[in-house]
Order: structure tokens, then C-alpha cells, then sequence
């Protein structure tokens, strides 16, 4: 069951490649910002996984900060960043 | 492994599969709103279904408890931010896609 | 933990990515960037090697020296970014003038 | 297991990979605000490679403080920084193309490349099997106070740095205040779902700090953590538009910075005038007061961030 | 009471006791002045008292929380750190008072808790024996410097603020991976306990690179310069007094520090090239000094030429030549000040510092003119200042060991000096093309700069008891004078 749940881990750990994808190429800010929506919550989850696979209790705390923070960040960019950036790459 | 661990091991894969969808949603589809919808559809339910995985084979009922409130927030904060920005995305004029 | 210390190699390599960055990119915003990159690679360089004791349990004194690093990044970025708008301001662009020479 | 640890490595490598990849996209994006994100990713990367360096206490205070405190900061700032135009065309200018600046970064790049190079080989050179100081903070673990070795060290055996932190934070403040504090945001229209989503969060918030706080005397958490997880509470009610009533900007906002500052310096003063060591801790309270240090610490460090993300400077008359 | 005063630990008070008075200041802005001049009445008696017990006693170390080495913190106590606990107290103390007078009301109250926060971390990084300590405390002390050099609030002085901020937080950065990588390789960070089992190895040395660039980058040695002129020229002047006197000291004394407690043995190629950076910061400082159009900054390009003179210990590696180097810094901290605040009044009077239309100011600020050429005499080295007792043992120290080379070097900084010191003093007592009006200066303003002056003077009066101080606790390496 370690085993499994670690190779789950690494699975959604490259999935987070996708969300980078998107983040580099937008092309609106909004995009942007969803992709680091996808990090966040990917990353919830590899966290829990590696919580179990280790038996290490402290992880899903850190999980727990993570969902609380990542939210923040994110209002942080709808009512702060948005605001100003042009809404396109010059591609 | 005892069934307790297949129930666990489905979950946790059908969970998988959904963030995997959701990352090819992410990466395919063609304009914001569309990759807004299957981000947080698949992600949040990728979430849910890994959150139970583990709460089958958890040690207590505090951490079942535990788990289940790191989802709820990621519910929560993934339905008001996707809403935020599908609002801000429509008053920025940012076009739906049309074929 | 595994024998290569994998992440220390990482950490110094940030260092120099943040370095390279600090001294050929003009912009302050980026500038903050780059030292916050070269802050997470030494404190990288700090945990990895504090996992490597004989027996199982991480030496907690790195551990402890990396939040106080943490926390003293945060409030020099904070510090940093407001004298950046300060700069901004005043001069009408976030950068420092003539780079190289001085 | 050697399949195990053959997963683990390549969990390790993808990670150590990303944040290199993370970094250097996000320094040499051409756009500030993709930088930014892509800085955001970084820290994220950043604390999933703590937890598989087994610092969890470090995930911890990086998820709240290096990605989520830092992402808003810089995300504000660079809000801040579309208000003047000429900024806007210098912020997403390519870097310059001439022979010079060409030859100058090369020569730094190569520079740099031998550096990594050097530093490589000496980190594999250092001995495998080093010792640190993890055995003796075990040994005096029992008379710390505290059962979390982190929270021992940080709070006990290296309390004065503690202390000195607490001041750089409260200096970066200062420092801001004295710039004379950004202008105030303007206020931006209630949005009734993000109105929610605050009255849901910050209690949230305000819970798992207070949990963290007391986490910390024995498992991973403490004041740095918990007055981070405040701070960005903090955080939130300033983006949702919620305004601090003004008798609050003004003593008290002073008293709650200087709290856990203060009760240190207290502290200290009371063991130089009873002829103590600084800072030293009388063994059968060391907990309680540990505990009273944590948690004026963490109201300082969660007001000084706080602060620190609104940096509209004091609105009392004296301070300007 | 006397048994108070004799179980009280004064080093910590040295720490704690500003700490206090910045926080204090922070809180009750409006009494700001009287608690920052209350706070260095404090640390006067606290340093007096704390000399008193050095001198009696002899040097000690101090656990913090009472764990001791290799767990906790120490504090170390010996003649090195008493003479730049002390230097910094005098130097202090001038600038309290002077700026008293200095700021208006409004930058006033932010100024106090900034500069004793910065008297405070100065003061905590002399006495650390703990080089991660010695971290935070660069940290703090670097981040005060800079909110200080913003204070003046003009383009040219944010500019320079942020460009020493960034230098200082590389500085720093760069100083700590050096940390981390001694950490690893021989399990502590304290100085006492590195110095039994630090070797010669590969990683010591790398790392001791690290720390070295960072803290040469903090000290502005050449070529790492660029970022001091703007910031030490455009800060207000009190802070440049610090920043020139005690901030750029605070590095060097770690690297000295380091220097004379863990490296194991010293290796002629590197501290040749050290001395050749040395006497290229003197060339080079002394050229720009003479170049300079502002008042202000040619003092700031003297500075760089006097750090220079720093790095020439360590070649000359004689113990004669330590000496004389730590006599600099005394003797550099109450000079510089000293031409920093006397050019402050200067600017405070006239409005502007461009030394070609410093229209009589012989006439209009006797003392402060007085002041600026008293410091000048130490600067130069001329007896019987301190600068000349520092030259001297370098110079000895120099020829006796056969390098000439390095004793030329520190007789061409003279002759820089004195050209650049006559040429402001020149200006001073001619009419300028453009009369300007004149503002009143206070009394106490031309006071403490003429003071800190006198004092860089009378120093070199009372040598003996100063070098003998110095060695308190420890000897400077290199043997003695044949």
C-alpha cells in the first residue's frame, strides 16, 4: 500500500507538469492563476498521500495550511494583481 | 491486503484519473471558462475521491475528520475563486469560445 | 533519505540561478525574486545535509535556523517591495540606474 | 522496497528538477506577473521537497509564509506598480541585446556555471555521516520545556536569535512606515461571494492558527507558523475590504506589534537584573513561559504581517 | 546596589537595553528624543561598566540561556569586542545628541527607534560568538542601515537604499550558505568550538570563501565598492556618521574575527591578494575622493580608501599590523563621523554640499570647518592622531617584514588624504560666485562633530592603554616584531 500510494503521489506530481504548462503559456492572466489553482489542489493531495504512505501525521497539517493559503493567494490576485495586467502575451 | 484496502486502492485511482482529466482539460480546452470547468469539476472531485481513499484506511476518526475539512475548504475556496475569476474573466470582456 | 544528497545539488543550483538573475536583470520586482530564489536554495543546502545523520532523526537545529531564514525573507521581501514602489515613484521606473559601473 | 526506493527517487528528481525549471522560468519570464506565478509555483514545489527532506516544520512556515504570504505581497506590489505608466513599459522590456550587455551575461553565466560546479562537488565531499547537533538537543530535550525538538531550539536553546527574528520583523515595519507607507487601496466594490468566502475562512484561519500555536509544543507548528496562518487572515480582511475600525490603528495596533517583542525583552531584563544567564529559563516553568512567549509572539507576527501587506503606514497623528 | 552592579551582566544590557529603548520609542513616538538620549546614557554606563570588569577580570564568555556551546548562543567578551563596543558607544552617543538637533519633528520620531534598533544590533554583533547568530544579526543590522539611508526620502537616496539593500541581502545571503556548509562539515556553529576542529580541507576553505565574499561585499572592499558612495553620500548625516563609522566595521570585524579564531592557517597567495584589493580600493578611493564635485561623497570615497588600508593586515600578518588595523577602525569610526557630521552641518547651513561654492564657510561655522580639519589630521595620519598610531604600526609592521611595496601604499593614501582634505578646506575659505543664505546651526550639532574630531585626535595620546586593551583575551596572530 506505501508503495501505491507513493507511485500515486508521482503521478499526480507530474500531472502538476500540465498546470506549469498553462502558467507559461497563459495566454490571459486568468489562466495563469487557474493553473496555480491546480498546483495548490495537486498538491493538497500529494501531500495527504505521502501523509499516509509515511505515516507522518504532521503532513496533513501542512496540507491543511496549504488549502488555507492557497485561497488566499488567489483572492489576492483577483482583487489585487488583475486589476492591472494586460490581458494578453504578446504571442 | 484485505478489502479495506481495495475499496481504498479504487478510490484513490479514480481519484488519480480524475486530476489526470482535469489536467488534460487544463491543458485542451480552448478558452478560460472551459478550463475553469474542468478544473474544478475534476479537481475538486479528484480531491474528494482521494480524501475518502484515504479515509477508508485512516487511523482514527479524527484524522477522517481532519481530512474531510482540508476538502471542504478546497471546495470552498476552489468554487468562490472560480466563480471570482469567471466574473472578473466576463467584466474584462475576455470572449467565450464559439465554434 | 537517499546517499546524493539530491536536494543540496538543487539548492546550490538555485543559488546560481538566483545570482545570475540578481546581477543581469535590471527590474526590482525581479531582483526581490532572484535573492528569494538564491534564499530558498541555501536554506535547501541547510535541510538536505541535516538529514544526513548516521541515525534516523533530522538534526532539528537546521530546521529551526531555516525558519528564522524564512521568516527574516519575508519581512526584508515585504521591506523590499515598498522601497521599490518608493523608488518607482520618485524616479518613474523600478530600476537602478547604469548597473555596471559605479 | 527497492522498488520503493526507486519511486522515491524519481518523486525526488521530478521535484528537484521542477524547482530549477521553476526558478528559472519564473526569473527569466519576460512578464512580471507570470514570473510571479510562476514564483508562487516555486514555493509550492518548494515545500512539498521540505516534506521529503523530512522538515516538515519548515513545509509549514514555507506553505504559509514563502508561498502564501509572499505570493500576496508581491502580487499587491505588483498592482501597485501599474499605477505609474512609465513603469509599465520598463516592466515587461526585453533585456538588452547589445554586443556588451551580451558578452557581460555570458561572462556571468559562465561564471556562475563554474560556481554550481565547485559548490556540487563540495557537497559531495562532505562527510555522509555527520552528526550535527541532533544528539545533544535530544539530550536536553526534558529540560527544555517543550517535547517538539524545532520549538525547543527555536523558543530555548537558541531563543536569542528568536528574539532578534522578532526584531527584524518589527524593523521591516518600522522601515516601511518610515518610507512613509504606500497609499491606501482604493476601496473596492463588496463582492458578496468573497464576503462569504472571508466570513468562512478567517475563523478557519483564526481555529488553525490557534491550532498550529499548540501543535507546536509538541509536533510540528509553533509561533512562526501560527502567526503566519493569523497574518494571512489578516491579509484576507484587508482583500475583502473589510476596514479596521480607526481606534484600533492606533495603540493598540502598536501594543499588539510589540507584544511578543517585548515580553521577550521583559524576559531578558528580568534574568540580567537577577543576575541569570540572558535568557535562561527557570527548568519547572520553562513550559509555561515558553508558552506565553508563543503566543504574544504569534499576535506580533501575525499583526506585523498583516501590517506589512496593507503598509498603508499608522493612521494616528503622531506616527505621519 | 554595588551588588547589583556586580552580578548584572552588562554585556547583555549593551543588547537588551537599546532593544528596549527602540521598542519604547516605537510606541510613544512623541517622547521619542528623550528616551533615545535616556537609552544612551544607558549603554554608556553599561559599557563603562562592562570595561571596567574586562579590565579587572579579564575576558569571559556568556551563555546565553545558560546551555553553552555547541547548543546555545555565547556571547564573548574579550579586548576586540570591548573596542568596538566601545567605539561604537562614543560614536553613538555624538550621534544621538547631534541628531537631536538634526531631524525635524517629523522625520524625528521615525528616526529614534531606527537608529537604536541599529545601535542595538550593532552592539549584539560585536558580541556574538555564534556565526549563525552573527546572521541575524548582519540581518538586522543591514535592514536598519538601509531604513536609516532611506530616511532622507530623496530619488537619489531611495536609489541608493535599495541598491544596498540588495547588496546587503547577497552580502548576507552568500555569508550564509558559507554557514551552512561549516555546519555540515564540522557540526557547530559556535566560533569557540569550530576553532578545536576545523581543519584544512576543501569544504572549510570553500566555505570560508563564501563568508569572506559576503561580508568583503558588506565591508564595500574594491571591487565590491559600488554600492556604498550613493548610499553613504546620500543618507542624512547621522546615518552616514554610522554607516561610514560602525556599519562597514560590523562585517570586517566578523571577517577578523573568523580570521583569527577558526582559520586554521593562513595562506600567503590569498592574503597577497587580499592586499592587492586592499591597495587598489586605496588608489581607487583616493582618485575618486579627489574627483568628487560634493562634499559628502568625496568623504565617502575616503572611506572606501580607509577600508582598503584594512585588508592590508592580512598580508602584512605580523601582530603589529592587527594592531594597527583595529586602531584604524577606532581611530576611522571617530573621524569619519566626525567629517560626516561636520559636512551635515555644512549642508544644514548652506543647503547644499558642492565643495567648489562652499561660500566662506571658514566664517560662517568655525567649529565645524574645525572639525572637518581635525578629523582630516587623523585621516591623513599625521601625529599625534590615532590614524598616525595605526599608520605607524603598519607601516613598521610593513617594512620590518621586508614588504615595502605595502608601506608605499599606505604613505600614496596619505598623500591622497591630504590632497583631498586641503582642497575642501581651500574652498572653505574663499567667496563662492553664488552667495547663498546661511541657516542657524545648533550649538550641540557643532559640537558633537567637533568633539568626535578632537577625540580621533587625542586617541593616538593615549595609545598604550589602548593597545593593551585590544589584547585582552586574546593575541592577534603573527609573531611579534623582531
Amino acid at each position: 500500500m506505501q508503495l501505491f500510494n507513493l507511485a500515486l503521489g508521482l503521478l499526480l506530481l507530474m500531472t502538476l507538469g500540465g498546470g506549469i504548462w498553462r502558467a507559461l503559456r497563459g495566454p490571459s492572466a486568468a489562466d495563469r492563476m487557474l493553473s496555480v489553482q491546480v498546483f495548490g489542489t495537486a498538491a493538497v493531495a500529494v501531500l495527504l498521500l505521502l501523509a499516509q504512505a509515511f505515516g507522518q501525521a504532521a503532513l496533513r497539517d501542512v496540507a491543511l495550511a496549504f488549502a488555507l493559503l492557497a485561497a488566499v493567494t488567489a483572492v489576492a490576485f483577483v482583487r489585487r494583481a488583475w486589476a492591472e495586467e494586460v490581458d494578453c502575451d504578446p504571442e | 491486503m484485505i478489502l479495506s484496502d481495495y475499496v481504498a486502492a479504487v478510490l484513490l485511482l479514480v481519484g488519480v484519473f480524475f486530476f489526470l482529466a482535469g489536467t488534460v482539460g487544463l491543458v485542451r480546452f480552448p478558452d478560460v471558462y472551459t478550463r475553469l470547468h474542468a478544473l474544478t469539476k475534476s479537481d475538486n472531485v479528484g480531491l474528494g475521491f482521494v480524501v475518502m481513499g484515504l479515509a477508508v484506511e485512516a487511523e482514527s476518526w479524527f484524522v477522517v475528520g481532519k481530512l474531510l475539512l482540508i476538502w471542504m475548504l478546497v471546495l470552498l475556496a476552489g468554487a468562490s475563486v472560480a466563480h471570482l475569476i469567471a466574473r472578473g474573466a466576463t467584466q474584462r470582456g475576455v470572449r467565450m469560445w464559439t465554434d | 533519505m537517499s546517499s546524493v544528497p539530491l536536494f543540496a545539488l538543487v539548492g546550490a543550483g538555485l543559488f546560481c540561478i538566483g545570482l545570475y538573475a540578481l546581477i543581469v536583470y535590471a527590474h526590482l520586482l525581479r531582483k526581490i525574486l532572484a535573492i528569494n530564489v538564491m534564499g530558498s536554495g541555501v536554506f535547501l543546502v541547510l535541510a538536505t545535509l541535516a538529514d544526513r545523520t548516521v541515525n534516523a532523526a533530522p538534526d532539528p537545529v537546521p530546521h529551526a535556523m531555516i525558519i528564522t531564514g524564512i521568516v527574516v525573507a519575508v519581512a526584508t521581501t515585504a521591506f523590499a517591495l515598498v522601497l521599490m514602489l518608493k523608488v518607482a515613484e520618485k524616479t518613474g521606473r523600478a530600476e537602478l540606474p547604469d548597473e555596471r559601473t559605479g | 522496497m527497492d522498488r520503493l526506493t526507486l519511486v522515491l527517487w524519481i518523486f525526488d528528481s521530478v521535484t528537484g528538477l521542477g524547482l530549477l525549471l521553476l526558478a528559472g522560468w519564473a526569473l527569466a519570464s519576460p512578464q512580471l506577473f507570470r514570473g510571479i506565478i510562476l514564483f508562487v509555483a516555486f514555493s509550492l514545489m518548494m515545500s512539498i521537497a521540505w516534506v521529503r527532506i523530512d522538515a516538515p516544520d519548515v513545509a509549514l512556515a514555507e506553505i504559509a509564509i514563502g508561498a502564501g504570504l509572499t505570493g500576496a505581497l508581491l502580487l499587491a506590489a505588483l498592482s501597485r506598480l501599474g499605477d505609474s505608466e512609465p513603469t509599465q513599459e520598463s516592466m515587461n522590456r526585453p533585456i538588452e541585446r547589445s554586443y556588451r550587455a551580451r558578452t557581460f551575461r555570458s561572462l556571468t553565466a559562465s561564471l556562475l556555471a563554474a560556481v554550481a560546479v565547485a559548490l556540487v562537488f563540495l557537497i559531495l565531499a562532505l562527510p555522509g555521516d555527520s552528526e550535527g547537533l541532533g544528539a545533544e538537543v535530544a539530550a536536553s530535550l526534558d529540560a527544555s520545556g517543550v517535547s517538539s525538538p524545532v520549538t525547543a531550539v527555536l523558543l530555548n536553546f537558541r531563543g536569542y536569535d528568536t528574539l532578534l527574528e522578532l526584531l527584524v520583523l518589527l524593523l521591516a515595519l518600522l522601515g516601511v512606515w518610515s518610507l512613509g507607507g504606500l497609499p491606501a487601496q482604493p476601496v473596492s466594490p463588496a463582492v458578496l461571494v468573497l464576503d462569504t468566502l472571508a466570513r468562512i475562512l478567517i475563523p478557519v484561519l483564526l481555529l488553525s492558527s490557534a491550532y498550529l500555536l499548540w501543535a507546536g509544543t509538541h509536533a510540528p507548528g509553533g509561533a512562526f507558523q501560527a502567526g503566519a496562518v493569523l497574518g494571512a487572515a489578516g491579509v484576507l480582511l484587508s482583500l475583502a475590504g473589510w476596514q479596521v475600525r480607526q481606534r484600533y490603528t492606533g495603540v493598540t495596533l502598536r501594543l499588539l506589534l510589540i507584544a511578543g517583542p517585548s515580553l521577550f525583552l521583559a524576559f531578558a531584563l528580568y534574568t540580567i537584573v537577577a543576575g541569570q544567564s540572558l535568557l535562561e529559563y527557570p527548568p519547572q516553568r520553562a513550559g509555561v513561559m515558553i508558552v506565553l512567549l508563543e503566543v504574544a509572539a504569534t499576535l506580533s507576527i501575525g499583526t506585523t504581517l498583516a501590517a506589512l501587506f496593507v503598509a498603508e503606514g499608522p493612521r494616528n497623528k503622531e506616527g505621519q | 546596589m554595588e551588588a547589583l552592579a556586580a552580578t548584572v551582566s552588562w554585556d547583555a544590557c549593551l543588547i537588551v537595553l537599546p532593544l528596549l529603548g527602540a521598542i519604547a520609542c516605537f510606541a510613544w513616538p512623541n517622547a521619542a528624543k528623550k528616551l533615545a538620549l535616556g537609552t544612551a546614557l544607558a549603554v554608556l554606563v553599561s559599557i563603562a561598566s562592562l570595561t571596567i570588569r574586562v579590565t579587572a577580570a579579564g575576558a569571559f564568555r556568556h551563555a546565553v540561556g545558560a546551555w553553552g556551546a555547541p547548543l546555545g548562543i555565547e556571547l564573548l567578551v574579550d579586548g576586540l569586542s570591548l573596542v568596538m563596543l566601545s567605539a561604537t558607544a562614543i560614536v553613538g552617543l555624538a550621534i544621538t545628541i547631534y541628531s537631536a538637533g538634526y531631524f525635524k519633528a517629523d522625520v524625528s520620531s521615525r528616526f529614534w527607534p531606527l537608529w537604536l534598533f541599529l545601535w542595538a544590533s550593532l552592539n549584539a554583533l560585536f558580541l556574538s560568538s555564534d556565526i549563525f547568530n552573527l546572521y541575524v544579526a548582519l540581518e538586522l543590522t543591514g535592514l536598519a542601515a538601509v531604513t536609516l539611508t532611506a530616511l532622507a526620502g530623496s530619488a537619489d537616496a531611495l536609489t541608493a537604499a535599495a541598491r544596498y539593500l540588495l547588496v546587503s541581502l547577497l552580502g548576507s545571503l552568500t555569508y550564509l550558505l558559507g554557514v551552512a556548509l561549516v555546519y555540515h562539515g564540522f557540526g557547530s556553529v559556535d566560533m569557540a568550538v569550530l576553532a578545536g576542529r576545523v581543519e584544512s580541507t576543501p569544504v572549510f576553505w570553500a566555505a570560508f570563501s563564501l563568508m569572506f565574499v559576503g561580508l568583503a561585499l558588506k565591508t564595500a572592499l574594491f571591487p565590491f565598492h559600488f554600492w556604498l558612495p550613493p548610499a553613504h553620500a546620500s543618507a542624512p548625516a547621522p546615518v552616514s556618521a554610522a554607516l561610514s563609522g560602525l556599519v562597514i566595521k560590523a562585517s570586517f570585524y566578523i571577517l577578523m574575527r573568523l580570521w583569527f579564531e577558526i582559520v586554521p592557517a593562513d595562506y600567503s597567495t590569498f592574503t597577497n591578494f587580499l592586499g592587492v584589493l586592499g591597495a587598489a580600493a586605496v588608489v581607487w578611493g583616493g582618485l575618486q575622493a579627489l574627483r568628487a564635485k560634493r562634499l559628502k561623497l568625496l568623504i565617502a570615497y575616503s572611506t572606501i580608501m580607509q577600508v582598503g588600508y584594512l585588508f592590508l593586515a592580512f598580508p602584512l600578518a605580523v601582530a603589529a599590523a592587527w594592531r594597527g588595523a583595529l586602531y584604524l577602525i577606532l581611530s576611522h569610526a571617530l573621524a569619519k563621523s566626525a567629517m560626516f557630521l561636520a559636512a551635515g552641518n555644512i549642508l544644514y547651513c548652506a543647503g547644499h554640499d558642492r565643495i567648489e561654492s562652499l561660500d566662506r564657510i571658514a566664517q560662517r561655522l568655525p567649529m565645524s570647518l574645525a572639525a572637518f580639519a581635525v578629523a582630516g589630521v587623523s585621516i591623513m595620519g599625521l601625529p599625534p592622531s590615532g590614524g598616525f598610531i595605526a599608520k605607524w604600526l603598519m607601516v613598521e609592521a610593513a617594512l620590518k617584514s621586508g614588504q615595502w611595496w605595502w608601506a608605499v601604499t599606505l604613505v600614496l593614501g596619505s598623500l591622497f588624504a591630504a590632497a583631498y582634505v586641503f582642497k575642501v578646506v581651500g574652498y572653505a575659505f574663499t567667496q563662492a560666485e553664488a552667495p547663498h543664505t546661511s541657516i542657524d546651526v545648533p550649538a550641540a550639532m557643532e559640537w558633537a562633530a567637533l568633539a568626535l574630531a578632537v577625540a580621533a585626535v587625542l586617541m593616538g595620546l593615549i595609545a598604550p592603554w589602548i593597545l593593551a586593551s585590544m589584547e585582552i583575551g586574546r593575541a592577534f596572530p603573527g609573531a611579534a616584531i623582531p
